[in-house]
Parts: C-alpha cells; structure tokens; sequence
C-alpha cells in the first residue's frame, strides 16, 4: 500500500513538473507576449524526438564504448552496452543529463523561431492558425525519416538516471523534472519583472501603441517564442529522458490543449495562478487515471475518450465565465518602490 | 413625436449622459450641439440602443424604444446615420439601397418609388448607381449613408454630424437636401452637428450639450442672442 | 498521369468544400474555426453508418450536410454567441473553436466504439471505395465530388447574390454594425453561415471515405490542407477557397506524384509535408492570398 | 542662435492620404520650427489624426514626403520614427491596461539595457538605469498629477487620468519632438492649463517640439507660438494665434460664425 502511494506521487510530481515547465513556456508566449501558441506540440515533440535521435549518440561519444549496433535501428542491443556504463558512472550521466537539456533547449528555441517566422508580423488570428498547423508537423517527419527515431517504433534512450540505483531511478528523475521545473519558474517569475518582461507585456496590450512608443514587434515575438520554445524543448527531452523511450505519437490533446486548459485554470499571465491551475488540473488528473480501473467494464466505451468530452466542457465553461482564471493577472509593483514612496509621503 | 425623459446612459462603467430630456416633433429639424466629448454621439446610440440606459426613457410615438436590440428599433422605423462606416464599400450604390429597402420589408413597388424618390433627391446617385460604393468621394459617400438612412421611408432620422470633413460644395448642398427632406417626407429628424452655423441655419429647435448635460434649449435665434452659451460651445473666449 | 489527375481533381474537391466553409466563417464571424475538422469527421461517420445500415453511402452528403450543420450550429449558439455578446476577443473565440473540437473528438470516438460493439465491424478504418460505382471509366466519387462542388458552389452564388437572405449576409460580413441598424439580425446572419459551413464540411466528409481511408483522427490531417487552402486563396473572398483548394490539391497530388518520377520515389512518404511548406511561403509572400493579386489587376 | 531656433525641425512636402474614394490629406506642406509649439486645428473629421498617422508611420503616405531633422522619415515604421526621436500620443487613449501606471511610463523610455535578450538576466547591468528611470517618471507623474495612482492598473485610471498617461509616456521617451493629438479633451480646465504651463516648461527647458492638436482653442492658443488649420483634408491657413484668429476663412469654417 504504501509503495503504491509512493509511487502514485512520483508520478504525479513527474507529470506537475513536466507540465510546470509547459506551461511557463506557455505563459511566457500568451500571458507575456500575447503570441497565441495552438502549436506547443511542435517544439515539444521536438525536444522530444531530438532527444531520442541523439543521446545513444553522444553517449557513445562520451563514454568511448564500442557499440557495434546501430543505436536508432537496433536500440536494444546499444542499450545493453551502454546502459551499464551510465549505472556505474554518475558523472558522465550527468554530463550527458546536461548536454541533453541544452540541445534540447537550443533545438526547440529554433523550431519555434521557424513556427513564428512566417506569420511573425501578421495578426494574431493568423499567426494561431500558423502556429497550430505546424504543430503536427513533427509527427510526420518523424515517421517519414526513418532514421530520425525509428520511424513510427520509434526508439529507446539510455538511462541517465540509474546510477542511483534502479530502485530509485524514478525518485531521481522526478527529482531532477521538479528542479529544472523550479529554476524554469523562477526565471519566468524574474522575466515578468524586468523591463524585457514589461515590454513584451506592453506589446501584448497595445501593438499600435507598443511600437509608436519603439518597441519592435518582430523582435519581441520572437525574444519570448525562443525563451518559451526552449523551455518546451526541455521539457520533451526531460520527458524522453524519464519515459526511456519515444515513439511518434505525441498527441496535440495532451500538450497543447491541456496546457491550455491549465494556464486558463489558473489564470494566464500570473505565474503562481499558472502553477496552482497545473498542481489541481494534474492532481485530480492522475486521481482519476490511477483508479480508472474501477470504471472499466461499467462503461460501453473507452474510458479514454471520456476524458475529452469532460475537459472539452470544464474548459468551455471557464471560456464563458471565468477567462481570467483562479488567480489572475496583477501588475508587477517593487515592493522596494513602494516603501520609498511610504516614507517620502510620511516626510511631507 | 421623439421624448427623452431624464435619460441616464453611457457604456459599462463610464456614465456619459446626466438626466438629459428632450423632444423632437415631426416635420421639425431638431439639432444637438456641443463640443467634442460632450455626448452627442451617446444620445443617438442610446436611442438607437447601442448603449446601456441606466435610468430614464426614450418614447418614439408613445412607445417606449429602452431596452429593444437595434434590429428591432430599426423595424419601429427608425435610421440611424453613422458618422463612419456608414455604407456596404463592396456593394455598388444600387446594391447598397436595394439590400437595406429589402430588409425593412418594403415590397417591390413601394422599394421602386422610394429608390425614385432618392434618385430624385440625389441624382449624383443615380449617375453612379452601378458604382461599388468604396470609391465614391467623401460627398457621395455622405449621400448614400443618408439616402441608405431614408430608403425604408422611417419615422425618426437619425444623423450622426453628416457634413464632417467634407467639401465645402458638399456642405452647403448637403444641408440643402437635408432641408427639402423635411419638407417633402414625413419624419422627425434628429441632427447631431458640430458646424454650427450652418446646423442653426436649418433647424427648427437647438439642444445644447455639454459635459453629458444639456445646457440650452430654444430656437436657433434665441441660441444666437445668448453670447455665454456660444462661447462655451465655440471653446474661444 | 491521368489517373494521378483525376485523383488530384477529386481530392481538390474535396479540400474546396472544406476551406469554402473556413472562408465563409471568416468573413463572418471572423474567427479561424479550428473545429472545422470535427464537421467533417462528423460527415465521413455518417455515410459509412448509412453504409452500415445498407443505404447508398451517398445519401451521405444530403444527411451530413444536416448532420454537420447542426454540430456547427450547436458550436455557435453554446460557445461563440454567449461569447461574442461578452465582447470576447478573437483569441478567447479560436481557444473556444479549439475547444469545440476537442469535445466532438471525443463524442465521434464514443461513436465509433458504439459502432464497434454494435454491428462487430472496425470502425477506425472507414474506408468505402470498394463499395463505390464507375461510370464511363471515371469512379463515382470523382463525378459526384465535382459536380457537388460545382452545384454547391453556383448554389452559394445565387443564395448569396439573389436572395434576401444572402444579401443580409453579405451585409453582415461587410459591415455588420451597418447591418445591425438597418434591421438585420445580425446573430441569426451569423447562425446561418454556421450551418452552411459545417453543412459544406459535412458534405466533403461523407464523400472522404470513397476516395481514402479515414477514422475519427482524419481531422487532425486535413487540418492544415483546409486552412493552407483557404489561406491560399485568400480569407478575404470567399470564391479564393477553391482557387486555394485546387492549386493545393493537384500541388499534394500530381506535383508529389510528378516529382517522385524524378527525384525518387521516396518523395511520396513527404507529401503530407506540401500543405505546410504552402502555408509558409504563401504567408511570406502573399500573406492576402491569390485572389488579391487577381484582383488588383 | 537665432539661426538654430529658426531650424525646421519636422517639415512635410505635399502629404497626401486617401482611403477609398475619400482623400483624407490633400497635399499638405507643413513646418514645425525647432523648440516651438505648433498647434494643429480643424472641425472633427478634417483629417488632422490622418495626418499625424501618416507622419509617424502609422499609415504611408500616397504622396508626399516627410523630414524630420533634415532626414527623410517617409514610410518608416512607427518604431523606427521613435528611434528617430518624434514620438506621438493617441487620441483615444492606448495604455497598457494591465501594467502599472508607473510601468505605462517605463515602456517608453529608450535604449534600456534591462530589455535587451543579452542583458535582462543580469539585474545588475540594468538596474542603475531602471532606478534613474523610475525617478524620473515619478517627476512626470507629479508633474501630470498622477503620481499618487502610481501602483494602480492603467484600466483603474478615468478618461481624464488616461490622456495624462498618454502625455506622461511622450515625455520618458527623451524625445526631441512630441506630436500630442488633442492632449486636453476630457481634462479640467484647471489641470489643462496646468498641462499646458508644463509644456512651455519642458520646451524652455530641454527645447522639445511640440505640435499640438487640440479642439479647446481657448486654452490652447495661448500657449502656441504658431497655428496650422486645417479643413477638409487641407491646409487652409497658418500664422500666429492672433492672425489665425483674425482670419476670415478659418473664423468660417471652424467657428461656424457668421
């Protein structure tokens, strides 16, 4: 019983990181910049994918282990060799960990700079509908090219995670997903604070106004879709990374539309309402799928789809009444500011 | 007969009409002045129900007109001439008339003759019927919007300051036509103008508006013997 | 080659009545209706559950017109009026589209799984061309696609420019507030074009499954060939959608098929790609869409 | 000096705008004398908002040529017309609702390093300069009568506070020019002429232009050194406040006296 706690709230804190990190990224493109990103999907599968095509690849590199197979057709067979290097050598899983998240990062900042391009300067409606299309984009590349992930098998990844110890292999990647979520917060909480923050929030607000007062449209767009995509980017490679292996079937439900829901949940623009509206959306989430078994068989259909009708309405609902979210947006006031005009007034 | 009784009106939280009453008869030009800012606009939405109306009540031919959805005042036989945005640009002129006759439920003849009538009173229009109404000139544009406002024959004429940035050859006609309207059809015609001089020329009783208020009310010639009242309006001391 | 074109013309048929109704909403509403999808799919499950019952499977586009249109219908007066009379921005409207077709993916795979248990057959894998006739040569879905296309669209020509009710609409897309004063109601304008874009919708989704296979998921592949379409021809006419529809239809078909004579065959496996490569060019260099550079000469 | 004050700061050459049909700007040749306050009047509609769109980028112009500081701004976008150092302000007021008022005024200020991708994580690189800033737009605030509203969201601010937000922006920007479009329409009259005395200030001060649209003349001339009136789409006379009020033509049409 208590293993089966334990595990649900690995899971559960896996799937809050994973999301937080989302949904920052998210927060940072609409709640900052007011880029409307219906195409999460494509930089995160492609942090994803990425991850799955290389890190056999550069673990090679970095260990210097002879691996006869090719690690992307005949996965299982390279894993044999490498995985045991990585147990019995933390640093060079870290090394790797590390090398990972930053092409990650840098691969999934330059899909959504490719993403934003062409519709960069268009209006808003325009850029959504640009933004979602290419979304499902990498899906198909990866199943065409076959020897990017396999085609639609797709791959497994080594283990950066086992050198702890296979029984706590979860705990540690859990662990590390809720660090690079946490520092990932931060940022976005500082970001929303510096004049670059501001900025992109004034464009947001009033294009016309924004620009007649020098700021760049194009060049803020962009600065936020680099930040939020490579966030995404992270977070699909952290998610190949903890899942050991990835196939090409990332769904535009689960990471673009759930995000959405949960930003809009929580409140879009105000980072603590986005990660309060990711912990309950997540909670009740896994709640529900970790005792989906006691449904089955009751109902005449896959319980699955059920899920779809439900968040469509809960969504549809906040839509109409509460678009603003649990917590919403406030403006940003140094609190430093504030006391210095406390005293200047009690002077006078 | 239009009454307004102590209307109250504005958008959402921004009150922008205080108590302002006001009456305008049949076969009468009846002119609201005042300066930018003051309402003027507000008074034709709120008849128009365009705006919230807080208190107070509007009554076309004792029935009250608060709380209808445009499209249904509009059925009451009231037109509304908007300042901008007052004609169909990718239809042409004819297109223009026709649709809008068609839907206030005129049947063909009465749609022919009131088409007639207009092309009578504008012939510039009929010249250009089978233009696209995008590129007639500011004049023939104003001209349009009213005879759009008048094809459906209505009650109550509302216009929204028709001679703004225009010609002077278009002015000076324009508030001619506007003249003979009231002479030869059978509506109130409610006039919300900024050029003064030549709104006093042609109308039978002036409202004054200032700051969501009305500040006068009298005949063109009483408003002229007031001084204070003129340079309030006029903004030169 | 002929038999690649005669392919091309029948799936750029179909793509017209797809993006004709993305157009038409556009020009209305003005927001981008990414559940358009989900009134296809809606379309492709009800000719093959006619099928099923052993009706001709073409009696599908009259009752996916209907179909369709209602799901479109129910879209606009559950989600979009409430939201358009709060004034809602254009982005809190797409998010309620996207969310719309969310929702009916869910209720189309309720439906397929019913279908399942019901009649014991597959239902993610509609495919009904094997059951379709030929006629000099031609299969059927090629002469009825084309020819609804062209009695749809003569249909849409004289509903829009010689009757009062098409007149009030292109009224309320040209000015709506115009419109709304001189008597229009302009929310019943907005509903008819609803209906008349999920009912195109639904038309091409009922005839799909003649032409390839298809399941619940076909939406989220047509998504970007419909709106590449539309934007192609240009958002701002609606008879640019099946300009758009054709030049990007024969691209994904004869083009792909052409090159794959010269590159290599392994062309074809990138074909899906077509779509979204025309979608970047065309918002690079003619953002407005063909019809506008026809226009302006 | 005398030669410096008499620079043309902003001059256009045969300015035309039409939509449609409609010619909004009709050859319009203006000079805005360096350190000056030009005002800019005309009936509703007469295209002075056209004009000033066209100046700074908002529209571009059909015909016609814009200088600023002897340089050719014609067609530049808006951003790159306030790198230039002529910045405008809205006639129906544009805040950002949702930042702080005192963020309102912080948006506009220039070159701050604190927005640049390569410096905003090192708070230190800009945090001298965002200090210096914020004193500054606390001296615009008073100034403008807003300071005590400081923290509150732009959209909690009435008409009045929302144009006075707009002129507080203008002037972080360190422009050199300030197109304002009509600054004290909806504002007390108290508070305008307050505006108004703060205007000539700044021009003595740091020798900004000002060009000036504005209904309440009453007000207004006062303050100006040279009038431009517009009617329809065109320039129909210019002088000092005392010969356009003098003038026949502009007492006619924008008057409306007899």
């Amino acid at each position: 019983m208590f293993d089966v706690i334990i595990l649900f709230i690995t899971d559960l804190l896996a799937f809050f990181g994973i999301y937080l990190m989302l949904n920052t990224a998210l927060n940072i493109e609409r709640g900052y910049a007011g880029i409307p990103n219906f195409g999460l999907l494509f930089s995160y599968a492609g942090g994803a994918y990425i991850t799955g095509h290389l890190t056999a690849k550069i673990a090679i590199l970095l260990t210097g282990a002879k691996v006869e197979a090719d690690p992307i057709t005949q996965p299982v067979s390279a894993l044999m060799v490498l995985n045991p290097i990585l147990a019995s050598n933390p640093l060079i899983s870290i090394t790797l960990l590390i090398i990972i998240l930053l092409i990650g990062a840098s691969f999934g900042a330059l899909l959504g700079l490719i993403q934003l391009g062409p519709a960069i300067r268009l209006r808003e409606d325009y850029l959504a509908i640009t933004l979602l299309a290419l979304g499902e984009v990498m899906n198909y590349i990866a199943i065409a090219y076959k020897p990017f992930i396999n085609g639609s098998l797709g791959v497994q990844v080594p283990d950066v995670f086992s050198w702890i110890g296979s029984r706590y292999r979860f705990y540690l990647a859990t662990g590390i997903i809720l660090l690079i979520a946490f520092i990932l917060y931060i940022y976005a909480e500082f970001l929303g604070r510096t004049p670059l923050g501001r900025a992109m929030k004034a464009i947001r607000e009033n294009e016309i106004a924004a620009v007649s007062l020098g700021k760049s449209l194009t060049r803020y767009r962009a600065i936020a879709m680099i930040i939020g995509s490579a966030f995404t980017g992270v977070a699909g490679s952290l998610w190949t990374l903890y899942s050991g292996a990835i196939t090409p079937t990332l769904q535009r439900f689960d990471w673009t539309f759930l995000p959405w829901l949960m930003i809009f949940l929580g409140g879009i623009g105000n980072n603590l309402g986005v990660a309060l509206g990711t912990f309950i959306f997540v909670l009740i989430n896994r709640l529900i799928i970790f005792n989906k078994h006691l449904l089955a068989g009751v109902l005449p259909f896959d319980i699955v789809w059920f899920d779809y009708i439900s968040l469509g309405l809960i969504m549809g609902l906040i839509l109409i009444y509460r678009p603003q979210g649990i917590l919403p947006e406030k403006p940003y006031i140094p609190k430093n500011i504030r006391r210095k005009i406390v005293v200047s007034r009690s002077q006078e | 007969m239009l009454v307004i009784e102590k209307l109250n009106s504005g958008y959402g939280k921004l009150h922008v009409l205080y108590d302002v009453s006001l009456t305008a008869k049949r076969k009468e030009i009846t002119a609201v002045l005042g300066p930018n800012g003051a309402g003027k606009t507000t008074l034709l939405n709120s008849i128009f129900g365009l705006a919230d109306i807080y208190s107070g009540s509007i009554e076309l031919d004792d029935e009250r007109l608060n709380k209808m959805p445009p499209h249904m005042i509009s059925r009451r036989g009231v037109s509304y001439v908007f300042q901008l945005m007052n004609i169909f640009p990718n239809l042409t002129v004819e297109e223009n008339l026709r649709l809008v006759a068609r839907f206030s439920g005129m049947n063909h003849k009465d749609i022919e003759n009131s088409l007639k009538e207009i092309y009578d009173l504008f012939p510039i229009l009929k010249e250009r019927r089978r233009q696209v109404a995008g590129t007639l000139s500011g004049g023939e544009r104003q001209m349009l919007a009213i005879s759009i406002g008048l094809i459906k024959r209505p009650r109550l004429l509302l216009l929204d300051e028709p001679t703004a940035g225009l010609a002077v050859r278009y002015v000076d006609m324009l508030i001619e036509k506007i003249l003979e309207m009231k002479k030869t059809m059978d509506m109130i015609i409610l006039l919300v103008e900024q050029n003064v001089h030549k709104a006093l020329k042609i109308a039978d009783k002036v409202y004054v508006l200032v700051s969501g208020r009305i500040i006068f009310e009298g005949t063109p010639s009483e408003l002229v013997n007031k001084e204070d009242i003129a340079k309030m309006y006029l903004g030169v001391g | 080659m002929i038999e690649t074109l005669i392919s091309g013309i029948t799936y750029s048929s179909l793509l017209s009545l797809m993006a004709l109704g993305i157009t038409l909403l556009y020009r209305t509403t003005k927001v981008p209706n990414f559940a358009h999808a989900s009134f296809v799919v809606f379309g492709i499950y009800t000719s093959y559950t006619l099928a099923l019952l052993g009706y001709n499977p073409y009696l599908g586009t009259l009752l996916g017109f209907i179909v369709s249109g209602i799901i479109a219908l129910i879209l606009f007066y559950a989600l979009l009026e409430p939201l358009r009379r709060r004034k809602s921005s254009i982005f809190i409207l797409m998010m309620a589209t996207l969310t719309y077709d969310i929702l009916m993916f869910g209720i189309i795979n309720i439906y397929a799984d019913y279908l399942q248990t019901t009649f014991k057959i597959p239902a993610r894998n509609v495919y009904l061309a094997p059951q379709d006739f030929t006629l000099i040569g031609l299969k059927g879905v090629t002469i009825v696609s084309t020819s609804l296309l062209i009695v749809l669209l003569m249909l849409l020509y004289i509903l829009l420019n010689r009757t009062i009710i098409g007149a009030a609409l292109r009224a309320v897309m040209e000015n709506p507030s115009l419109a709304q004063a001189n008597g229009i109601n302009v929310s019943l304008m907005l509903a008819l074009s609803w209906f008349l874009a999920g009912g195109l919708a639904g038309v091409a989704g009922a005839l799909l499954p003649m032409y390839m296979m298809t399941d619940p998921s076909t939406g989220m592949l047509l998504i970007a060939p419909m709106f590449c379409a539309s934007i192609l021809g240009g958002l701002e006419q609606i008879y640019g959608a099946p300009l758009g529809g054709f030049i990007l239809g024969l691209a994904t078909t004869v083009l792909v098929s052409w090159l794959s004579g010269v590159i290599g065959y392994w062309i074809m496996t990138y074909s899906l790609m077509v779509p979204y490569i025309t979608l970047i060019v065309t918002l690079i260099f003619i953002p407005r869409g063909v019809v506008s550079i026809i226009l302006k000469r | 000096m005398k030669s410096i004050e008499k620079e043309i700061h902003l001059k256009t050459i045969g300015i035309t705008k039409r939509f449609g049909g409609l010619v909004a700007v009709n050859h319009v040749n203006i000079n805005v004398m360096r350190k000056s306050i030009t005002l800019l009047i005309g009936p509703n509609g007469c295209g002075k908002t056209t004009l000033v769109n066209t100046i700074t980028g908002i529209y571009e112009p059909d015909e016609g040529e814009v200088y600023f500081e002897g340089k050719n701004i014609t067609g530049l976008p808006p951003d790159r017309i306030y790198r230039e150092g002529l910045v405008r302000t809205f006639q129906i007021p544009s805040p950002f609702t949702k930042l702080s008022v005192l963020d309102n005024l912080l948006v506009a200020a220039r070159d701050h390093p604190g927005e640049k991708f390569r410096t905003h994580l090192f708070r230190r690189s800009w945090i001298k300069t965002e200090e210096e800033l914020i004193n500054k737009a606390f001296e615009y605030l008073k100034i403008l009568g807003l300071d005590k509203y400081w923290d509150r969201e732009a959209s909690e601010l009435d008409a009045g506070g929302l144009k006075l937000l707009e002129i507080g922006r203008a002037l972080m920007s360190d422009a050199r020019m300030i197109i304002l479009d009509e600054p004290i329409a909806g504002v007390n009259p108290r508070l305008a002429h307050n505006i108004f005395s703060h205007i000539v200030e700044l021009r003595n001060k740091l020798g900004i232009t000002f060009m000036i649209i504005e209904h309440r003349l009453d007000i207004a001339l006062r303050y100006s050194d040279y009038v431009y009136a517009m009617n329809r789409g065109e320039i129909i006379s210019s002088g000092t406040p005392d010969e356009i009020i003098r003038d026949e033509k502009v007492r006619s049409v924008y008057l409306g006296e007899v």
